[in-house]
């Protein structure tokens, strides 16, 4: 009992790594610059079929896919910001919501049309065998993808925090006027954020595949994951989407192994709705 | 902006008017719809067969075969002289899609039934929709003869149901029986079982066959688990099996769950004893081969059907299917062809017994419950080659058969009478 | 205090009018009235709809969950307990609204963004389904079949699809009549207020919450109400009921036909609705999802174009339509 | 001076790390006309948004006719009396000049005939009746803030705070809109709180200013002691533009 407690602990604490990454890209994006991406689950969903196209096709090791997810992220979230987003950014929040949720349905029947509904995977990866901790099992692809996941983190963390880049962008949240006014092109600044929170996206899905399917539905899962640990984290650090994602990751697994595998949705739901009822700034704002 | 006075005075006189028209159009409607309804009819010169199947959605794949072996078969019985016992009248098949929706299925049965007035409706494949158009079959005395599998169609008490194939309990049952005997033969001890099934009603049919078959056999469950047939991860769930360390293993797969338990127990180092499939689909699927590779070695699988059966009709009809459509029937075609057998002995029997009148619905509900076949076409087609419908509807001689993949192969193991080879107990 | 004008009294007679002729046109076609009535369903939803996303400018994405609620009311009630579905209706109704509190009321806060909302309604139709799914004394993976009558008004359960098309058109009239009221009156007026600029409303003294939430209330309740309607009209209930594709429909339509207009969507969603059915049924089992695929192209399109909707045309052909008359 | 009708005191406001308002306090008479002035980002619209309800204040007290206001929401405070206009106008697009006035007279009165009471009266007050079928977002910058003040004007307010209400009209429009603001003083009986960067403008209208600088009141006084306060020719020289 207490064995299986421990070992499903750890499988969440793994899994929240690579959840925060996920999250990561639309903390940046709504989190730091205000911008609505309803798709931000899509995004996922799409990034993890692009491996999987990409392991039958070249049969490229998802573990070596980021080489060209995350590069062509960043370059199709500029392109969904210049076509979409930045015809509403200052639009009413109906429009900004309403487009991208035009980008969800698009996208996850597209890849429905293309892929049917039955779940894709891919056969092996280099992240293959397990560590035995005495009687626990961990799967090296969690691990491995954990350990990445935190030193993109990490990596962002200094981007913001260090570069004149990274703290232009903070500047722009800060005071939209302020920046265009010490000469930062805020609509640049959008389009930079959008493409770097999409390259994100891709490293995390590439990770999300050395161990996972992945359904033309998914999006729905890591799009609620990643909105509600936006909402846990409230505005502001790096940090705090990372505790966030353990929590949630944490929470999820032990549910999954105690309760029943298909309440995955329901548990990170019902965390949402109380931090809204209850925390609506969030756990670790900053701000 | 607008008058009060006018107002208050029109705001009650429409909603008047509207109320009026309302009424005399529903009256109207209904009764003109109820003196149109066409008056009933038959005809003896040919027996019409509907057949509602989903050719289109997301099971076309199988709709679309079982229309392929339908159109076979009733060539063959026609080939063969039609119905004898009615001066070899024919049989035509009238094809309706239920267009992968219950209400499809139902406006498919009514529109079979008022406009083609047939007498024998064979489908739907998906329970579901075959439930609902038992509420119309029913409620016009038409036999349906199902290849949809799951209890309850059964259970429902209906007169003019019948269902040749084995239910999904049976498939359960299936796979813990060969399990057993199994173990017996080769002197392997088996005592706890683990069962787990996609959460559709069909998996929890089967799951629930499987588990009541384990306890008369005196095993005890450690563990019994739900998921749906899209799950993403089975972590957590070998997770808890290894946890709860059964000797078998019982699973209900739809078909990429079963891959994905293969590939992540096989990475998790969870083996036990066996691991048996059960219900139509799923280990022992070329796909399923293809896509786990030696993840699913010596898995086993229960189907209701075996093309590979060495019966003179059996090989006479997978040769033309082959021949014609360029693949081997499965499951869907297979349930086809003994059913549609079964309804032309009924036939031959009801034109046997009232030849005055061989299509009127009891009368055909009567040949249905004596039939007893036991040889022929329907028998050379069957697992169990024995076919007898209970006051139910259901087979009391039905049977699954079970294949194992072995060196990559899936072949027959079980029944042992007609097992193409040896099975591989325990898992090595 | 707010009446109708002699132009509005006039088309609702026509609509009335043309809804009791329809099954005539169809010819009492009984797989056409089926089409015909849950379009006709699904316009009371858009018009619904129009309360809280046309006026309150809420991107409301629950209307699959609060049918799926009304549905699993008014059938459980019936099936259980024998309960009339004209009283389960109205249960369902008030469940699906005390649902729709629950998610309103945090995410309508003055400050917090609308994408909140937006996303706990979006989200909620799964959920439910999965609830359901789980919840095996209510739902469970297996159908629930409503008892079968050919003919009773008591468990209104018909054979033919006829009685249920006129309820709801009866049902639609009286929707499209609330709408067109509410729009005239204050609660009409502060709502328009909040969705142009909430901050200017709170400045004038309108509690937007409150207004918010009492649009959330109504038309959730309108929603749950059709709801205990369909479980009658499917003849059964299933976590299938609840359906993230009706959602995105009543919100593409609703945007579509125009924000706040009532005339807009309603004719909208009669035309969309039926190319979406026949998208479907056709095209639908050769490309699965194509007519969503459709669905969200439009939506970006007209956001991007043309982000008050097809109403402002509506209107000019309507204008020149009376001039050609006269 | 007779009774007092806001009393701001000691109110603090910060944002992460820079104070935009700090201590300040002052009162404002029944009946007068209140000039607040300062330089960029003094802090002045953060005073309104905290009166009204839109920021709370990290410490202080604000009291409006012997009821504290301090962190109630905005329509709270707009039922007990105080109205605003915003610095960037906030309009309602998709409404009639007419309906927009509707919407701030429904608080004032709840029969449809003293809603249009209202409505035509505030109308001709502010002179936009010739306009008043169309579309707000039809309408130029000047009728924009004059709709803004109509709304405003229309839930009856005893306080009413206006927010660079000046800024961009021609010194013909701003003499028209002195004259406007005095007559709603006087007539009305209307204290007024005005935010403004037009010295013409501000020192023609008020009978007391105060001055903000960096978040801190550096003045108080009548308009001409005001403009003489070493302290005040300070901050806005120091401001090098």
């Amino acid at each position: 009992m207490i064995e299986l407690l421990i070992q499903s602990i750890f499988n969440g604490l793994l899994m929240g790594c690579v959840y925060a990454l996920a999250a990561m890209g639309l903390a940046l994006i709504f989190g730091v610059m205000n911008i609505i991406n309803f798709a931000h689950g899509e995004f996922v969903m799409l990034s993890m079929y692009v491996v999987f196209v990409l392991n039958a096709f070249l049969n490229l090791d998802p573990a070596l896919s980021p080489l060209l997810t995350v590069p062509l992220f960043f370059i199709f979230g500029i392109g969904v910001y210049y076509l979409l987003i930045n015809k509403v950014v200052t639009g009413p929040p109906l429009s900004q919501i309403a487009v991208t949720v035009g980008l969800l349905i698009l996208l996850r029947n597209v890849i429905l049309a293309l892929f049917k509904a039955e779940p894709r995977g891919i056969p092996y990866t280099m992240f293959t065998g397990t560590l035995q901790l005495g009687s626990y099992v961990i799967t090296m692809s969690r691990l491995l993808s954990a350990m990445i996941s935190i030193i993109s983190l990490v990596i962002l963390h200094l981007f913001l925090t260090k570069t004149y880049l990274g703290i232009a962008l903070r500047a722009v949240t800060d005071d939209v006027e302020a920046a265009s006014l010490m000469g930062i092109n805020v609509r640049k600044m959008y389009a930079f954020a959008f493409g770097l929170g999409s390259s994100m996206i891709g490293l995390a899905g590439s990770l999300i595949m050395t161990f996972q399917q992945v359904n033309p539905l998914t999006g729905l899962l890591y799009g609620l994951l990643s909105w509600c640990i936006v909402a846990m984290a409230g505005l502001g650090a790096v940090s705090g989407v990372l505790l966030s994602g353990l929590i949630l990751g944490t929470s999820e697994s032990v549910g999954l192994t105690f309760w029943d595998p298909r309440a995955r949705e329901i548990i990170i739901y019902l965390i949402f709705i109380l931090i809204l009822w209850f925390k609506p700034t969030g756990l670790f704002a900053k701000r | 902006m607008n008058s009060n006075m006018s107002g208050r005075k029109s705001i009650s006189k429409p909603a008047l008017v509207i109320g009026i028209i309302l009424v005399i159009a529903i009256v109207a409607g209904v009764t003109y719809y109820y003196a149109t309804l066409p008056p009933p009819g038959p005809t003896i010169k040919e027996i019409k067969i509907g057949l509602v199947e989903p050719l289109t959605g997301a099971h076309a794949v199988f709709g679309i075969e079982a229309r392929q072996a339908a159109e076979l078969v009733i060539e063959h019985i026609n080939a063969e002289g039609g119905i004898k016992n009615l001066g070899g009248t024919k049989l035509r098949l009238i094809i309706e899609d239920s267009k992968d929706t219950i209400e499809g299925a139902k406006l498919a049965a009514e529109k079979l039934i008022s406009t083609e007035n047939v007498p024998i409706i064979v489908g739907a494949y998906i329970s579901r929709h075959t439930a609902g158009m038992a509420e119309v079959t029913e409620r016009s005395k038409v036999i349906l003869v199902a290849d949809a599998l799951v209890d309850f169609l059964s259970e429902s008490g209906w007169k003019y149901f019948f269902r040749a194939a084995p239910k999904a309990s049976i498939h359960g049952a299936t796979a813990v029986d060969f399990i057993v005997e199994s173990a017996k033969k080769k002197g392997v001890e088996v005592k706890t079982i683990a069962i787990m099934n996609e959460d559709s009603v069909f998996g929890r049919y089967v799951a629930l066959g499987a588990k009541k078959r384990a306890l008369d056999k005196g095993l005890t469950i450690v563990a019994e688990i739900e998921y749906p047939y899209d799950i993403t991860d089975m972590t957590p769930i070998v997770t808890r099996l290894k946890a709860a360390n059964p000797d078998v293993v019982v699973s209900v797969p739809y078909f990429y769950d079963g891959v994905l338990f293969a590939k992540t127990a096989f990475e998790m180092g969870f083996n036990p004893k066996f691991i048996a499939g059960a219900g139509g689909c799923g280990y022992t699927d070329p796909d399923s081969i293809k896509a786990a590779g030696k993840a699913v070695e010596y898995f086993s699988q229960t189907y209701s059907y075996d093309p590979a059966k060495s019966t003179p009709y059996n090989k006479k009809f997978v040769d033309d299917f082959k021949n014609r459509y360029g693949k081997i029937p499965t499951e869907a075609g297979g349930i086809i062809v003994y059913s549609l057998w079964t309804v032309k002995e009924a036939l031959e029997l009801a034109a046997k017994l009232n030849p005055q009148d061989p299509l009127n619905p009891d009368n055909l509900r009567e040949a249905f419950l004596r039939l007893d076949i036991s040889s022929g076409p329907a028998a050379d087609t069957y697992p169990s080659g024995h076919i007898k419908f209970d006051v139910k509807g259901d087979n009391m001689y039905a049977q699954a058969v079970v294949l194992q993949v072995i060196e990559g192969q899936p072949s027959l193991v079980y029944p042992f009478e007609t097992a193409q080879r040896e099975p591989v107990f325990p898992r090595p | 205090m707010v009446s109708l004008e002699r132009r509005e009294i006039i088309s609702m007679l026509a609509l009335s009018i043309t809804f009791a002729a329809i099954p005539f046109l169809l010819n009492f076609n009984n797989y056409y009235i089926f089409i015909a009535t849950t379009i006709t369903l699904l316009a009371i939803i858009v018009v619904a709809w129009n309360l809280i996303g046309g006026l309150a400018g809420q991107l409301d994405l629950a209307a699959g969950a609060y049918l799926g609620l009304g549905a699993y009311v008014a059938g459980t009630l019936l099936i259980r307990f024998e309960l009339t579905p004209w009283l389960g209706m109205i249960l369902g109704g008030l469940t699906a609204s005390s649902i729709a509190l629950l998610i309103g009321y945090p995410t309508f806060r003055f400050g917090i963004r609308e994408v909140w909302y937006a996303l706990s309604s979006a989200a909620l139709v799964p959920i439910l389904k999965t609830l359901f799914l789980l919840w095996e004394d209510v739902g469970g993976p297996a159908e629930r079949y409503l008892p079968y009558y050919s003919w009773s008004f008591y468990h209104l359960r018909f054979s033919t699809y006829i009685v249920y098309f006129y309820i709801l058109g009866a049902l639609l009239i009286t929707t499209v009549l609330i709408n067109v009221l509410i729009k005239k009156a204050k609660l009409g007026y502060y709502l328009i207020a909040i969705r142009d600029n909430e901050e200017a409303a709170e400045m004038l003294g309108i509690n937007a919450r409150k207004y918010k939430l009492y649009a959330l209330t109504l038309y959730s309740f309108m929603v749950g109400t059709v709801g205990g309607l369909y479980a009658c009209i499917t003849g059964y209930i299933h976590p299938s009921h609840f359906d993230f594709w009706l959602s995105i429909q009543v919100a593409v339509l609703g945007i579509v036909g125009g924000l706040g207009s009532v005339a807009g969507p309603l004719i909208i969603t009669f035309i969309l609705g039926g190319l979406a059915e026949y998208l479907r049924t056709t095209l639908g089992s050769y490309v699965e999802g194509l007519h969503l695929i459709f669905y969200g192209a439009i939506l970006m399109l007209i956001i991007l174009y043309k982000p008050e909707g097809v109403s402002s045309w509506i209107k000019t052909i309507f204008q020149k339509l009376k001039t050609a008359i006269s | 001076m007779e009774n007092t009708i806001l009393s701001v005191r000691n109110i603090v406001k910060r944002f992460g790390g820079l104070i935009a308002l700090n201590n300040v306090s002052f009162d404002a008479e029944e009946g007068e006309i209140l000039g607040i002035i300062g330089p960029n980002g003094a802090g002045k619209t953060t005073l309104f948004n905290v009166i009204t309800g839109f920021y709370k204040p990290d410490n202080g007290k604000i009291v409006f006719r012997d009821n504290d206001i301090t962190g109630l929401p905005p329509h709270k405070v707009s039922h007990l009396g105080i109205a605003r206009t915003f610095q960037v106008s906030k309009p309602f697009p998709s409404l009639t000049v007419e309906e927009a006035i509707k919407v701030g007279a429904f608080k004032s009165a709840n029969q449809e005939r003293l809603v249009r009471e209202i409505v035509d009266e505030t109308l001709s007050l502010i002179g936009l009746n010739y306009i008043r079928s169309r579309h707000c977002s039809e309408c130029n910058l000047v009728q924009t803030k004059l709709i803004e003040l109509g709304r405003a004007l229309a839930t009856r307010p005893s306080l009413l705070l206006l927010d660079e209400i000046a800024a961009g009209l021609n010194p013909f429009e701003i003499n028209e809109l002195i004259e406007l603001l005095r007559k709603i003083n006087k007539e009305k009986k209307i204290t007024i709180c005005v935010i403004e960067h037009v010295m013409k403008f501000i020192m023609n209208v008020s009978d007391r200013i105060i001055v903000l600088h960096h978040g801190e009141k550096i003045s108080e006084g009548r308009p001409t002691e005001v403009s003489k306060d070493p302290r005040v020719v300070q901050a806005y020289l120091g401001v090098v533009r």
